[in-house]
């Protein structure tokens, strides 16, 4: 099956998304689950990436660009994610995602 | 004309008066009083400066102020004066001052009843003065808060519910007046008696009222405007909060509420209802004559079953008040028909205007001669508490006399000339009306004699057994000019024709139904 | 070997034409391969050397300066005195606390050797002497630099002790608080040169004003300041003198290092060195001139002498900072950086960006646009200056 | 000396001056107002002279002087002095009785409190008086009759402290004053027709032909003339003013004020007004005559109203008591006469009668006045009784006035000017009923004049009163024995041989020959008159002041009834009263439950629906606002318990969905 | 070169794998740098570079030193690095969505029929145009970026500080 360099970075991406997926569903700590998320983020750089080098206009940086930006916003959001962590260990003593379910209706 | 803005001076120095006593906050009684006095004669003064200035022959009104107040709406606030004018303006100027001074003692506090009586005098002023709708009805309403004010701190044991029921009464009439002239400033788009009239005479007025609202529109508007005069004249139906509140009222606030108040209501029929709707008047005359036979006959007679003496005075300037309806409607239920000289017309309107002035002097003197009855005795005023006034004060009894005999339209005096002339236009207009008219006289006759004789004559008895002290010098001061006046215009009643008669030639004039 | 090759052998070019000698005849991806592995050799070659000699002249040079001679028992003068040292290194017993994180404790010192040597890939050490071209070679040498810290880390949690994993901590805050002025100071840099390519910026710097002052950086007003600032920076991100607080003998015993030993430890003490180089390096190519010569007619010297010149010049005044200074404790060292260093590389920025924006001014304008920039380089710097130290006064001491 | 018609205005200002001085002047001035007052009637006599001087010497011409009162519309009323024999010989009339009267009045007033008032109000009724006679314009003659009513009103209860006195003086002013509503409307009627008011106005008068011709064409209701409507109008005045038959109730109440008063008012002036004014407008009166099929005359009225008042006071006077009271009555029959005069035709032989009955009716009421003043003001003939003896000019003088009453022929005024009335009546060609009524009026005024003088005068005194009684002042007598002279001089001026005084009135009068028969019958009459009166009266005098009279012991319930005035005073509070009452309390009822409660139900109609906008909006609009809210926030109450904090639960739905997405896109072949 | 991307992808894949499943904290969060490492490899392999040395300075270099330091602070005691494994279900359920999205993905990436791209030179982007292109048409994004950045750290260091007010509360 031939398969474009495209299509493999897409499938590459993808299988490094459904980890990501997978690791934030299953895992009960809050910071696995915030890990899996920055996997899910990258797996979406990836694929920038690959549309900017493989796709129909690579000439136009955006894709570049893009990946850019997302690196720096996933790294605030990382931080503030782990911020949010360390408070809610500091209120809950614990940092199990179920238990953090004050917010409910 | 004088660049001296002379008619606001009139209007508003009484208002300033109110204003200076309201603020002097240390005047004792007397000095409050003393103000009081001063501010209210400079109306009589400003009177007879604007008498000395007026032309009798220009029948427009003259000193005109006409200054934009809101231009959006087409309001100014503009003030003139013609004979009718004129001649209320003077009424005013002699009758206020003479209320204040047969109020002078009984007042607890002078200053508040001073401040609140100049307002009344403005807003009165305000109402003969103004020739826009918009003032005139500021002025109109703003007078009641005062009236109210007096009555009821003043008054006496049902003062409040007579006063609110004067108040609300009067300010439910002028509701529907509002509201029919809200209605012509809609459809003419101002509200400028003169240019109303105008508008009427040339029968646009009809036209424009007919395209706004539909065919009878503008009987709605008149009977609008109708009731809110007729509350306050009042017209016979509507009349039943005056008695009381007449009573009710302090001596000084009755003078005036019957010396000048009720001329308003007439001076609104003359001013406004007659010029803007001749034609609606002409058609419901024949209705309106029949109420105001009823307010002559019956507001006699009703008087003389009345034991309190304010009462019977009440309905006694209820009577005379209606004689000068009578014989507007009278002149508005002739205008259609041929024939009638405009002679008789003359006669009726400028009878009104007499009887207006007349009434205004008589009734005042004779609420003043009730008060001092009232101050001797501790607030006593039944008809049957006193006995033998005259032996005991023959000066009062000469004077009060007079009085009477000047409502009760004695010739010689100048009830009679007033009265002559209406009867002389109304005789002319609608005879039956006249003959029925008659027997108000008769009666009016017959209640005033009866008081006079169950008060005067016969032997001291009742409240005038005790210590009943004659005229006091305050006193003089309050009856002497009135009576003086009645004696001079009885006599030589063209010193008040001779203003008027022009004006009232021209009103007859142009009689012709539009 | 015929005379036109001898003609055109020239100092300057002879590392290339060894080079070729040697690789002339493979076919491209082939030579490629070799190539790159024998300019890889060469510089390990190089600066291995060079970091044993460098350990040598430091406590020479530490012995002169506090009065005493200093390792001179091995060879003549103590030349053979780091060979010693790696024997011992090497031969010592390599002890792993019983509970620790034995991978990541293996890991931590490889992790930091490797990330220190791949910053040499992009130091132009001759006109052409590169070992990778990139464009964005001084932020690749940033990068590399910068997951140094992650290898401390593994140190200080690795060796399973409290002590170690609080050293390590502190050991990050200062590497971390200085990471900032040593990025922001090459921002300047990179603003007038146009290119974060090494040799480009290199290439920047050539030329002569006036005839014989050199085109360098750091003889610009805010060339000298970056320079300054930089150089401070490097101080601490390679734990060097004033700020070798982790490792420093009166605090916690080796800081993050403790449980290391034998050969683990000197792989720690080889990356140390590694990096001072590297900083060396990439402060010559920015602010010095890197491979430039100094006077114009100094211009046959090849440029890789020049380098190596220039760098060991540097390191020497980092050991001779390192006899002269005391230590900074934690919090004013951290105070420093984030008070005094980033504000002042903040305003350097402002300072280049007038400074490029005027270089259309001549005449007299030209004297006022330095001075202008003098100004802004002097004026924070004394007031920054003096506000921080405002707290600081005689200091009370509570003994415990 | 004569006076030109503009200086006429003077006779009545004279004593208007003299009573403005008297109001003025303190109560102790009493000599300054009796001075000014007498003084101010003097000369107002001698003007009165000077005017009859002018006015003899051209008796047809009306001299006339008018000017403007105020102007009115275009034109303006207009007042004006008239000067005619009519006017002169009245005002020379009125100012010499009220001279003499006035002179009497300081005698009997002297010892009154109030004599300055008293004055005062004379002259003030002088003024008026002379006021109506001398007005040329209708207008004019109205003031002055009101200022009329209001003198005798404040004279009548002059005495105002005796409720008897004030309640009398109310009733007379009520009754004129009904009368002069009649009056205001003819005159208005007048006025309106014709334009003015002027009786002569150089052609455009109301009395002149043109004015007069327009009135009479004119028709109104039932066909009547518009003369002969506003002449019926004016009559009304004048009954009321003269006491005439439905109006004349007031006249014996006006006894109450004091003698001179009625002697001024109830003979001489007030109630001769009323015959003055139908004098003064004859010629409107008369002018229906003219159309033969006008339904009814004028004229016929006030001779029917005439007889009657005449026969009917005569009647009453017989059962009289009070001395004050016969000759009130007295004076309701002879005024009964002149009316029947002027309605037969003959208005000069009424202003004869009037100018003769006001000297002798002014005489018998002073003497009575002499009487009441001799006898302690007692008034009752039965108590009264032989005061011939002591009231010996007074007695005298009193029965020169009882035979000038009575018509005793020949020598008295009275015979010859009752003796042209009855001519006058017998001319008439409409009907003979007055003539007769005439007749029998004679007979009853001689019977009850003899029984009067019977009374009184004769037989022995029967109360203390009458036995002390003693002669009057000198200034009492004196006016009394002038006033007996002309009563029987004045007769003489118009004796059908010699009719000076027709002639100066009415120029073109000529007397019809043939009367003698006529004489001969009236005193055939006053014979019998007096004759029956002795005889009942004077033979069989009255032992004491209970005993019976008697005529009321021969037909008593007849002679109780002409005692009670046959019951007017009771009818008139029965119906008018009643009626009077009965619309006050209607009004009043009206007023106080028709009008007011309209008021109160609108107001308690405002309160109503107040309540029920507060009721509606309380329960209605905040109940259902209510509900809805309640049912809003348990709905979201389910819908929240799907937010189950949990983290991986919204993951995993996220996730979901995004699988259907991708699914639903690929599958549905959107491609 | 596909066999360098295969590695590459096959060994950042796995890192991650064995990431997520790995009980022990601080070895997963290293894992997941070097699975970061991985990906700036796969840049570099793609040909930006500008694009992989940002990742490494950001991830490897920056959150990876957050990402620790949040662990360590989050443990009560080093023992509790072990983790209690979670609930089977939890994990049986994850596996499930996470294979049926992976389905999904697969099935959408082999279906479409992307034109291969013509691959005419392998596009690179220097480090200018790179500048170029962010200062030009994408300038607002950077600024903006740049704020997000400050506001994001500093709310990040309020919300995780202990200010003594706050601490001394909980403490208790």
């Amino acid at each position: 099956m031939s398969l474009s360099p495209l299509q493999l970075c897409l499938l590459f991406s993808s299988a490094l998304f459904c980890v990501g997926l997978i690791g934030a569903l299953s895992r009960s700590n809050t910071i696995l689950v915030l890990l899996g998320i920055e996997l899910m983020l990258n797996a979406a750089n990836i694929n920038f990436i690959a549309f900017w080098r493989f796709g129909p206009a690579p000439a136009a940086g955006t894709g570049v660009v893009f990946v850019l930006f997302s690196i720096a916003v996933a790294a605030a959001e990382a931080a503030v994610g782990l911020a949010l962590v360390i408070a809610v260990y500091r209120h809950q003593k614990n940092i199990r995602l179920q238990e953090a379910n004050r917010l409910k209706g | 004309m004088s660049t001296l803005p002379l008619l606001s001076l009139v209007v508003f120095t009484p208002f300033a008066g109110a204003a200076g006593l309201g603020l002097l906050r240390g005047a004792s009684p007397a000095a409050s009083r003393a103000l009081a006095l001063i501010f209210s004669l400079s109306t009589l003064a400003l009177s007879l400066v604007l008498l000395g200035g007026f032309d009798p022959a220009r029948t427009a009104p003259q000193f005109v102020e006409r200054h934009a107040w809101i231009a959006a709406l087409n309001v100014n606030y503009s003030l003139g004066l013609d004979g009718l004018s004129l001649l209320l303006v003077l009424l005013t100027g002699i009758v206020t001052p003479v209320a204040l001074l047969a109020s002078a003692k009984a007042e607890r506090d002078s200053r508040l009843f001073g401040a609140l009586f100049l307002m009344l005098q403005g807003a009165a002023l305000g109402v003969f003065l103004a020739l826009d709708f918009f003032p005139w009805f500021l002025f109109w309403e703003l007078s009641l808060v005062p009236a109210f004010f007096l009555i009821k701190l003043w008054g006496g044991q049902g003062a409040t519910r007579a006063a609110y029921q004067f108040v609300i009464y009067t300010i439910g009439g002028s509701a529907f007046m509002l509201a029919g002239f809200a209605a012509l400033f809609v459809a003419t788009g101002t509200m400028d008696f003169n240019t109303l009239a105008q508008l009427a005479a040339d029968g646009s007025l009809a036209q424009k009222l007919a395209a706004f609202g539909g065919g009878n529109w503008t009987k709605v508007i008149f009977l609008g405007v109708l009731i809110g005069l007729a509350v306050k004249v009042p017209l016979w139906p509507f009349h039943t909060w005056l008695p009381p509140a007449y009573a009710e009222a302090p001596t000084g606030a009755s003078m005036f509420l019957t010396g000048v108040m009720s001329k308003m209501g007439v001076y609104g029929f003359l001013r406004i209802l007659w010029p803007i709707f001749p034609g609606p008047l002409h058609d419901a005359s024949c209705w309106l004559l029949a109420l105001a036979l009823g307010g002559v006959v019956l507001g006699a007679w009703s008087a003389m079953r009345q034991t309190d003496l304010k009462r019977m005075v009440a309905y006694s300037s209820i009577n005379h008040l209606s004689y000068c309806l009578l014989a507007l409607f009278a002149v508005s239920y002739a205008t259609g028909r041929a024939g009638p000289s405009s002679e008789a017309a003359a006669a009726a309107l400028s009878g009104t205007l007499l009887q207006m002035f007349n009434h205004g002097l008589s009734a005042a003197a004779l609420f003043a001669c009730v008060g001092m009855l009232e101050a001797r005795t501790g607030g006593k005023r039944g008809l049957h508490e006193f006995g033998g006034v005259r032996t005991a004060a023959p000066i009062f009894a000469g004077l009060c006399g007079v009085a009477m005999f000047s409502s009760l339209g004695l010739p010689g005096l100048n009830g009679f000339v007033g009265e002559f002339l209406i009867f002389r236009g109304v005789f002319g207009l609608n005879a039956w009306a006249a003959a029925i008219a008659c027997l108000g006289l008769l009666a009016t006759a017959l209640f005033l004699l009866t008081f006079w004789q169950r008060v005067f004559h016969g032997p001291r008895a009742g409240a005038t057994t005790g210590v009943f002290a004659d005229v006091q010098p305050g006193e003089y001061l309050t009856l002497v000019p009135l009576v003086a006046l009645m004696l001079v215009l009885g006599v030589a009643p063209h010193l008040l024709t001779r203003l008027i008669n022009p004006l009232v030639t021209a009103w007859a004039g142009h009689l012709t139904l539009p | 070997m015929n005379a036109a090759f001898l003609a055109t052998l020239s100092l300057e070019l002879l590392p290339a034409q060894l080079r070729d000698m040697v690789t002339g005849w493979l076919p491209e991806p082939w030579r490629w391969l070799v190539n790159s592995i024998l300019a890889i050799a060469v510089i390990l070659a190089s600066f291995g050397l060079l970091f044993a000699y460098l350990t040598l002249a430091e406590r020479k040079i530490l012995g002169r300066v506090q009065n005493r001679p200093g390792p001179n028992r091995t060879g003549y003068f103590g030349l053979l005195q780091p060979f010693a040292d790696g024997v011992k290194a090497l031969t010592k017993e390599d002890i792993v606390p019983r509970g620790a994180d034995h991978l990541l404790h293996f890991l931590a010192p490889v992790a930091l050797l490797a990330f220190s040597i791949m910053t040499f890939a992009v130091l132009p050490f001759g006109r052409n002497l590169v070992a990778v071209e990139l464009d964005a070679g001084v932020l690749y040498f940033f990068a590399a630099g910068a997951a140094t810290e992650l290898a401390v880390f593994m140190a200080g949690w690795a060796s399973h002790n409290k002590y170690s994993l609080l050293a390590a901590m502190r050991a990050l805050a200062q590497l971390i608080s200085y990471e900032l002025p040593l990025l922001l100071s090459f921002v300047p840099v990179i603003m007038i040169a146009g290119s974060l390519s090494t040799q480009e910026i290199v290439h920047r710097q050539s030329g002569w004003m006036f005839g014989f002052v050199p085109q360098w950086h750091v003889l610009t007003p805010w060339g000298f300041a970056g320079f300054a600032i930089f150089m401070t920076a490097a101080l601490a991100e390679s734990n060097r003198s004033p700020f070798d607080l982790p490792e420093a003998e009166s605090e916690l015993i080796a800081g993050h290092l403790t449980e290391y030993s034998g050969f683990k430890y000197a792989l720690f003490f080889m990356a140390e060195y590694f990096g001072m180089c590297a900083l060396c390096g990439m402060a010559v190519t920015l602010f010095l001139g890197g491979w430039q010569a100094p006077l114009p007619f100094l211009e046959f010297i090849p440029s890789y002498v020049w380098f190596a010149t220039k760098m060991l010049t540097l390191l020497l005044g980092f050991i001779w900072v390192r006899c002269t200074f005391p230590r900074l404790r934690i919090d004013q060292l951290t105070r420093f950086a984030w008070k005094f260093l980033v504000p002042l590389a903040l305003i350097n920025l402002g300072t280049t960006a007038f400074w490029s924006l005027t270089s259309g001014w001549t005449g007299g304008l030209q004297i006022a646009r330095w001075l202008v920039a003098i100004a802004l380089v002097v004026i924070p710097f004394q007031l920054i200056g003096r506000k921080l130290s405002a707290g600081l006064g005689p200091r009370t001491y509570r003994y415990a | 000396m004569n006076l030109s018609v503009q200086y006429l205005w003077l006779i009545p200002a004279l004593p208007l001056l003299a009573a403005g001085i008297g109001a003025l002047t303190p109560r102790s001035g009493k000599a300054i107002a009796a001075g000014a007052t007498i003084g101010a009637m003097g000369l107002a006599f001698v003007l009165s002279c000077g005017a009859l001087v002018t006015a003899l010497k051209d008796p047809a011409a009306h001299l006339v002087a008018n000017f403007t009162w105020f102007e009115l519309g275009h034109s303006a009323v207009r007042l004006g002095w008239l000067l005619d024999p009519l006017t002169a010989l009245m005002c020379v009339m009125v100012t010499f009785v009220g001279l003499l009267i006035f002179i009497f009045s300081t005698g009997y007033m002297h010892e009154d409190a109030n004599f300055t008032r008293f004055f005062c109000f004379l002259s003030l009724f002088a003024a008026a008086m002379l006021g109506i006679l001398i007005a040329n314009s209708l207008l004019l003659l109205f003031i002055s009759w009101e200022l009329v009513g209001l003198a005798s009103y404040l004279l009548i209860g002059f005495w105002f402290h005796k409720p008897a006195a004030a309640a009398a003086a109310k009733k007379a002013f009520i009754t004129t004053r009904i009368g002069d509503l009649g009056f205001l409307l003819g005159m208005l009627w007048l006025s309106d027709a014709t334009g003015s008011l002027l009786f002569y106005d150089a052609g455009k008068g109301v009395l002149e032909t043109s004015a007069l011709t327009a009135l009479v064409t004119q028709t109104t209701v039932g066909g009547l003339a518009v003369s002969t409507a506003i002449g019926l109008l004016l009559f009304c005045g004048a009954a009321g003013k003269s006491g005439q038959f439905p109006l004349h109730v007031w006249l014996p109440d006006a006894m109450e004020g004091p003698t001179p008063v009625s002697a001024l008012i109830h003979a001489a002036t007030m109630v001769a007004a009323g015959v003055f004014l139908i004098a003064r407008v004859y010629p409107l009166m008369s002018a229906d005559q003219a159309i033969a099929t006008a339904p009814l005359h004028a004229l016929s009225v006030v001779a029917a109203i005439g007889a009657i008042t005449a026969l009917l006071g005569a009647v009453i006077a017989v059962a009289q008591n009070d001395i004050k009271r016969i000759l009130a009555f007295s004076t309701v029959s002879q005024l009964g006469y002149m009316m029947l005069a002027l309605g037969v035709g003959s208005w000069v032989a009424a202003i004869f009668h009037l100018l003769t009955h006001a000297f002798f009716k002014a005489l018998l009421f002073l003497a009575a006045g002499s009487v009441i003043h001799a006898a302690h003001h007692e008034q009752d003939i039965r108590q009264l009784g032989g005061l011939k003896g002591p009231l010996k000019v007074t007695f005298a003088t009193f029965a020169i006035g009882m035979m000038a009453l009575a018509g005793v022929p020949f020598v008295f005024s009275g015979f010859w000017s009752k003796e042209a009335i009855l001519h006058a009546a017998h001319g008439w060609n409409v009907s003979h009923l007055p003539f007769y009524a005439g007749l029998v009026a004679v007979v009853l005024t001689a019977f009850y004049m003899t029984r009067l003088v019977a009374e009184a005068f004769f037989g022995q005194a029967r109360s203390p009163a009458s036995e002390h009684a003693h002669e009057s002042p000198a200034v009492m007598t004196v006016p009394l024995v002038l006033l007996a002279i002309c009563a029987v001089l004045l007769g003489f001026l118009g004796t059908p041989y010699w009719p000076w005084l027709q002639h100066t009135l009415d120029p073109k009068f000529h007397s019809e020959p043939g009367g003698g028969g006529l004489m001969v019958t009236s005193i055939v009459l006053v014979a019998l008159g007096i004759g029956s009166g002795w005889a009942v009266y004077g033979r069989r005098l009255r032992a004491k002041a209970s005993a019976p009279d008697p005529i009321e012991a021969k037909v008593p319930d007849l002679f109780a009834a002409l005692a009670a005035r046959l019951g007017f005073d009771e009818l008139y509070a029965a119906t008018v009263g009643r009626l009077n009452t009965f619309l006050a309390d209607a009004a009043d009822v009206f007023d106080r439950y028709i009008w007011d409660g309209a008021v109160r139900l609108l107001a308690g109609l405002g309160q109503f629906t107040g309540n029920v906008t507060r009721e509606t909006d309380e329960n209605l609009v905040n109940g259902g606002f209510d509900a809805t809210s309640e049912q809003l926030k348990s709905t979201a109450k389910t819908y929240s318990r799907a937010q189950t904090g949990d983290t991986h639960g919204y993951l995993m739905l996220v996730a979901l969905g995004f699988v259907l997405l991708v699914l639903a896109v690929m599958l549905g072949g959107t491609r | 070169m596909t066999l360098a991307f295969l590695a590459i992808a096959f060994v950042t894949v796995a890192a991650a794998a064995v990431a997520m499943a790995l009980r022990n904290l601080i070895h997963s969060a290293l894992l997941l740098v070097f699975n970061w490492a991985g990906i700036a490899a796969f840049y570099l392999w793609a040909g930006a570079e500008f694009v992989a040395f940002s990742q490494l300075m950001v991830y490897v270099g920056a959150v990876s030193m957050v990402v620790l330091f949040a662990v360590l602070l989050t443990q009560r005691s080093p023992q509790s690095f072990r983790e209690q494994p979670d609930s089977i279900s939890r994990v049986i359920g994850a596996l499930l969505v996470g294979g049926a999205v992976l389905g999904v993905l697969f099935g959408a990436v082999l279906s479409s029929r992307l034109a291969p791209s013509a691959a005419t030179a392998t596009p690179t982007i220097s480090v200018k145009e790179l500048g170029s292109l962010l200062m030009g048409p994408h300038a607002a994004a950077l600024l903006i970026v740049g704020v997000i950045l400050t506001v994001t750290l500093i709310g990040a260091v309020i919300i995780a500080s202990t200010d003594h007010a706050e601490s001394g509360k909980d403490e208790s």
